[in-house]
This record gives C-alpha cells, structure tokens and sequence, in this order.
C-alpha cells in the first residue's frame, strides 16, 4: 500500500504544477498609467513560493517538537526527526528564497524587496544554519540532541514574532512596494487557493516521505555503527 | 541516616565501557576505597555519585532517612572533592566560602571560620585563592567540599599536591563524616590512602 | 536552612560583579568594541547630515554587536576555568541563570551609559524624546540579556570558541533589533510616546516570552 | 495554455527528476534495511 500512496504524490504534484500554470485563473495588477489592468503572469510563481514558505515554518515547529521529545527522554531516533525535519525546513527555506528572489527580480528588476515576510524566511535560513552550525561543534549524541534540541525550541519562539509582529512594525519602516502587495492571499479568488492549497499538501506529502526515508538511514547508519 | 545503593552500574563514553556492571551498597559509617589503575572508570563512578554524571544504565540510589535525595538535598547532604574541581582565583578563600555558602543557603559569618579554622587556613583566608600555592588550594577545596558537613563524601584522589599535615587534614575529614554516621567514598591509587578504607572494590 | 532563591540570585550576581570588577574581562570587551565601532562608523557618516532613520539602525547596530562581544562572558569565563563543577555542586540552576540574566543587564546598562553620550558626541541627534529613547533601551536590555544568556550558556556547554554565540543570538535577536530601531527612529523623531505603542509591545511580550522559555528551558542546558 | 509552455515542461522535467531520485533512494534503504534484518 506504501508505494501506492508515493506514487499518488507523484501524480499529485505533476497535477498541482500543470494546474498552477494552466488551469489557475490569471492574476491581474493595476496599472497606474492605463488605470486598467494588465495580466500578471510571473504571479503564477506564487503557488511555488507560498507553500514553500509554509513548509519551512511547518518543518521547523516539527523539528521543534521533535526537540521538546529530545528533552523529556532522549533517544537517538527522536533527535534524528528534530534534525531531519530541520534539515528539510532549511531546503524549503532556500527553495522560499530563490523562487521569491525570482519573482522580485522579474517584476520589480531588484532581487531583494524587502518584503517582510520574505526577510523572515532569511532569518529562519540564518537560525538553520546556526543550528547546523552548533550540531557540528558538539560531538556527544546525547549532548548535542539536548543542546541544539533547546536552541531550536528558543529560536522558534521567536518565529511568531517574525511572521506577525515585525511585518507590521516593519512597514513603518520602509515604504511598502508600488504596487499593491498583491502577494497577500487575501486578494486571491477561490480557484487561485484552490490550487495553492493543493500545492501546500503536496510539498507536505513530499516533507513526510522524505523525512521518513531521512531518519530510516539514520537508523541503519546506527545499526551498521554498532555491529 | 544515608544509604547509597547501586545495582548494575554501566557507563560508556561512544563506543569506550568505562563502568561494566559495578554493585555495591554502603551503610552509614562505611568508609569505601575504589581502587583501579588509571582510566578504569575510578573518576567516573565518583562523578555518577555526585550527579555530575548520569549513568548509561543500572541505578544509583542515594537515600537519607529512607527517601532519595532530591536536587536541593543533594547540593548540601554530598560532598565532592576531585582534581578537576576549581573555585574562583579571583575571589579570596573567604569570599568564595561565603559565596558557595550563599548559594547553599547554609549560615554565614562566624560558620565560615569554623570551616577555614577546620582546613588549616586561618591567616589566609584573605588571600586570593588564585595566590595560593596548590597544597593550600587543595585546602581550600576542601573547605567547599567540606563546608555543609555533608553526609556522602566523595573524594577523587584527594591527597594530590598535599603535605603531611595536608595528608591528616584528609583523614581527619573522613573519620569526622564516618563517626557522624555518614559514608566516604575514597577513589585513590595512592597506597596510603587504602589504609583510611573500611572496604574496597577494584575497578577492572 | 534559608534557601530564598531571591538570595541565591544575588549571590550568583555579586560574585559574578566581584569577580568582574577584578578581572574586568566582559565589561572591558564590550566598552571596547562599542568604542571602536561607534568611531569606525561616525568616520564613515560623520561628514554627511544623516537623518533619524539611519542614526536609530546605526545606534542599535552598535549596541547589538558591542553586546554580543562580551554578553557571552558569564558563562564561557566558567567553562574555561573550570567553576563550573563547583557552581553545579553548589547553586539552584535557576539561580544560577537569574544571577547571570541580571549580570548581563548590568553590562548592558553600564555600555548604554557609555554608548548613548558618545553617540551623541560623534553623531548628534538635534532633539530628541528622550524619555521614549529610555523605554526602548530598557526594554531592548532586557530582552537581549533574556535570550543571550541562555544561548551563553549553551555555547559554555558546546565548550566552542569564537564567533558561534554571534551566529547563534544574532536571529533570535531580530524582533529586538526590529522594534528596537523603531522606538528609537520615533524617539529621535520626537514623536509621543504613544506612538511607538507596537515597538513597545513587541519589546515587552519579547522580553517576557525569552524570559519564560529561558528559565524553563535553562535546566536541560545545565545539567548533564 | 499561455506562453509559458517551456517553463512548464522544464518544471515537470525537474519535478520528475526529483521523483524518481526519491523513489530510487527510498528503494535503496527498504533494501538495506531488510539485509541488516537478516
């Protein structure tokens, strides 16, 4: 039955990307000078940046609640989830990264916009690679699972604070962009979320699959250790 | 009274056994010499009795009046001495005895000089212990090891870097917990030490 | 047998002063790099007329990076020498934190009096609220000094050196950083202190959510 | 279907490419694990 299910991922996703190119309806922006609209269809990318976004937040409070495991009993297997979910989270952060620099650079010609919640998947990136960074310098397993365990439980506190709270206290600092911040969900139809939805569950089927396969290598790197 | 039992002790560091299955049950009153050449786990199983350290498996039961120590207990009931404790050079002997006596919650002021008076270092109890020669901080280190009159006292190696009068200082430490009722546990190569046991196990 | 762990704190906090006025190891670094920070950064604005927006960023950049050079001291400097058996033997862990947490809001506050005169010797501000500029400090300190002091800690235990602590504290540091530039751009800018009711919110829930977790979470650092 | 065919087919190329790699790893471990059960 296993297999059936990775293959209906598979099948799943393919339709989810046909989808967020063909059948997901056009996005439109104002444009000043005509007073129209024109089509926008670099938003498309959105259906690849958002559920990224998600996932990478997703990823971390699943490392964090491995971790929280890691501190009420430590066992190798549960430290092995905190890190593969976190190292899970880093690459859903970096794929965040580079689809939302993407579409900055297509439509606003800089890289880098500073939109808030992009800067807030940097600094998760910057807390993963602190993480890693700390899980490298440690070497007993059962110290470094209880270490970096309470580093990514502290440093995932701070996660509300970046997504909710700096965002609005953020604007008043820089102008937001001309163009309406049309990356809100909000101003989304019911078929755009539709699609974009549908996209979040196949970026988790695909977080759960590989994370499984993660710390079942884990388990046989172990094994083999201590033949 | 204080018992300490242990049942099956094992400690391993990676892959190295250090402890393989140590028993042993003391009674109030019974002094232990831990004997065992270098690297045979003597350290390690005093760390384990003084919490520093947990155990790999088995179990170390330490109880006063029937009912295991908890935390706070532990901090005054157990004494620890080792070569790789260290108090603060930059305080003097009695401002760390003060210090270490604060965070205890144990009586202060004329305590202390009981204490300093106990280890032979009246006159110096001024001197940054960083100024002390190590005979003298060994002293010292026992002044903190020493100073809540604990009922379990641990003692790695105890007479390293100590002169005669250092060496009786020891004894005298040991047979003071003992006739109180209380148990020393002695890990020690030194052949004069052995002698101030009332049992003994080797660690392999 | 009084075991207050009011008292217990101050004991872990003048031991850790005593030792500090004699070795002056972690006030001597941060004055030390905020002096040499401020001055490479006023050489490279002083000449041009900055306005208030840039001289909060400057002033909080400075105070964040002279913070993390020496915000580590409390617990590293027991590692290093070894104390840290004996204060695991001796002191309630959570004593052990709060003294430390209390240290480092003292080196906080000793490098704000340093810091804020200079800045405004070598980067004047022409008015200011300065009532609001106080707020935002004071509650930034704490924040900071809740958070850096647990990650000391951590970086103590890992017994490593150099520059993971700053990787370490620098994003969990961010929601400080954040609201503190705003009160203080609104402070330089005059403005009410109403006004900067989100900033001060942030600081404050910040402040106590660190504090919460750190003291929760300290125990599992501490100990083995 | 829009202009943006190209992009399309080269995300369902990578999207595949993915897959399989997966697929291949996960095959990989279920073999490994049932030799060590051995």
């Amino acid at each position: 039955m296993r297999s059936a299910l990775k293959w209906l991922l598979g099948v799943a996703t393919a339709a989810f990307i046909v989808a967020a190119f063909t059948w997901a309806p056009e996005m439109y922006r104002p444009n000043f000078a005509t007073g129209g609209s024109d089509p926008w269809p670099t938003f498309r990318i959105v259906f690849f940046h958002v559920p990224a976004a998600w996932l990478c937040v997703i990823a971390f409070l699943v490392s964090m609640i491995w971790s929280i495991k890691v501190l009420r009993g430590y066992a190798p297997e549960k430290d092995d989830k905190a890190m593969a979910s976190a190292q899970l989270g880093q690459v859903f952060a970096i794929l965040a990264l580079i689809s939302g620099m993407l579409w900055a650079w297509r439509d606003w010609g800089a890289l880098w916009n500073w939109d808030p919640r992009q800067s807030s998947v940097l600094i998760l990136t910057l807390i993963y690679a602190g993480y890693f960074t700390l899980r490298s310098s440690i070497d007993d397993p059962e110290k470094r699972a209880r270490l970096a365990g309470v580093y990514s439980i502290l440093a995932f506190i701070t996660v509300p604070f970046l997504i909710f709270v700096v965002p609005r206290v953020m604007h008043t600092l820089h102008p937001s962009p001309v163009i309406p911040d049309a990356q809100e969900k909000g101003s989304m139809n019911t078929d755009m979320r539709v699609v974009l939805y549908s996209g979040v569950f196949c970026y988790l089927g695909l977080f759960a699959w590989v994370m499984s396969i993660r710390t079942r290598i884990e388990a046989v790197r172990r094994r083999l250790s201590t033949r | 009274m204080i018992n300490v039992k242990v049942d099956n002790l094992t400690r391993s560091f990676g892959e190295r056994l250090v402890l393989d299955d140590v028993n042993v049950e003391l009674h109030p009153g019974d002094r232990l010499v831990v004997k065992g050449h270098n690297g045979s786990g003597k350290s390690t199983f005093v760390r384990i009795l003084a919490g520093l350290l947990r155990p790999s498996s088995g179990t170390v039961l330490i109880e006063y009046d029937g009912k295991p120590l908890d935390e706070a207990e532990r901090r005054i009931r157990v004494g620890y001495l080792s070569p790789d404790l260290v108090i603060y050079e930059h305080l003097t002997v009695a401002e760390n005895l003060d210090f270490f006596a604060r965070v205890r919650g144990l009586p202060r002021g004329d305590a202390l000089g009981a204490t300093i008076r106990r280890v032979g270092l009246e006159g110096r109890e001024d001197d940054l212990v960083g100024t002390l020669s190590t005979g003298l901080r060994q002293r010292a280190k026992l002044a903190f090891s020493t100073q809540a009159e604990p009922d379990l006292l641990l003692l790695d190696e105890p007479s390293a870097n100590l002169d005669g009068a250092g060496r009786a200082l020891i004894e005298e430490a040991t047979v003071t917990v003992a006739e109180r009722g209380g148990i020393v546990v002695l890990a020690s190569n030194d052949p004069l030490e052995f002698a101030l046991g009332t049992r003994e196990i080797v660690l392999a | 047998m009084k075991l207050s762990w009011l008292d217990t704190t101050l004991a872990v906090l003048v031991k850790d002063l005593r030792t500090e006025a004699r070795a002056r190891s972690a006030v001597g670094s941060v004055l030390l790099f905020s002096v040499v920070t401020l001055t490479a950064v006023s050489y490279s604005l002083g000449g041009f007329a900055i306005d208030a927006d840039i001289q909060a960023s400057m002033l909080w950049i400075v105070l964040l990076f002279a913070a993390l050079a020496g915000l580590s001291r409390g617990f590293v400097s027991e590692t290093e020498s070894g104390t840290v058996l004996a204060l695991r033997l001796a002191a309630p862990p959570t004593s052990v934190y709060l003294g430390k947490f209390l240290f480092n809001l003292f080196l906080l506050g000793v490098l704000d009096l340093i810091l804020i005169p200079l800045f405004q010797i070598l980067l004047p501000v022409a008015s200011a609220n300065w009532g609001l500029l106080m707020i935002g400090l004071v509650l930034g300190s704490i924040g900071l000094a809740a958070s850096t002091t647990l990650i000391a800690a951590i970086v103590a235990q890992a017994g490593v050196k150099g520059t993971l602590f700053t990787v370490l504290a620098f994003p969990v540091l961010v929601p400080v950083l954040v609201a503190g530039i705003g009160a203080t751009r609104k402070a330089f800018a005059s403005e009410p202190v109403a006004a900067a009711m989100p900033e001060i919110q942030l600081l404050v829930s910040y402040a106590g959510v660190m504090l919460a977790a750190s003291l929760l979470l300290f125990d599992h650092v501490w100990k083995d | 279907m829009n202009d943006y065919t190209v992009v399309l087919i080269a995300v369902l190329a990578i999207w595949v490419g993915i897959f399989a790699y997966i697929m291949m790893l996960d095959r990989k471990v279920s073999r490994l694990e049932k030799e060590l059960k051995r």
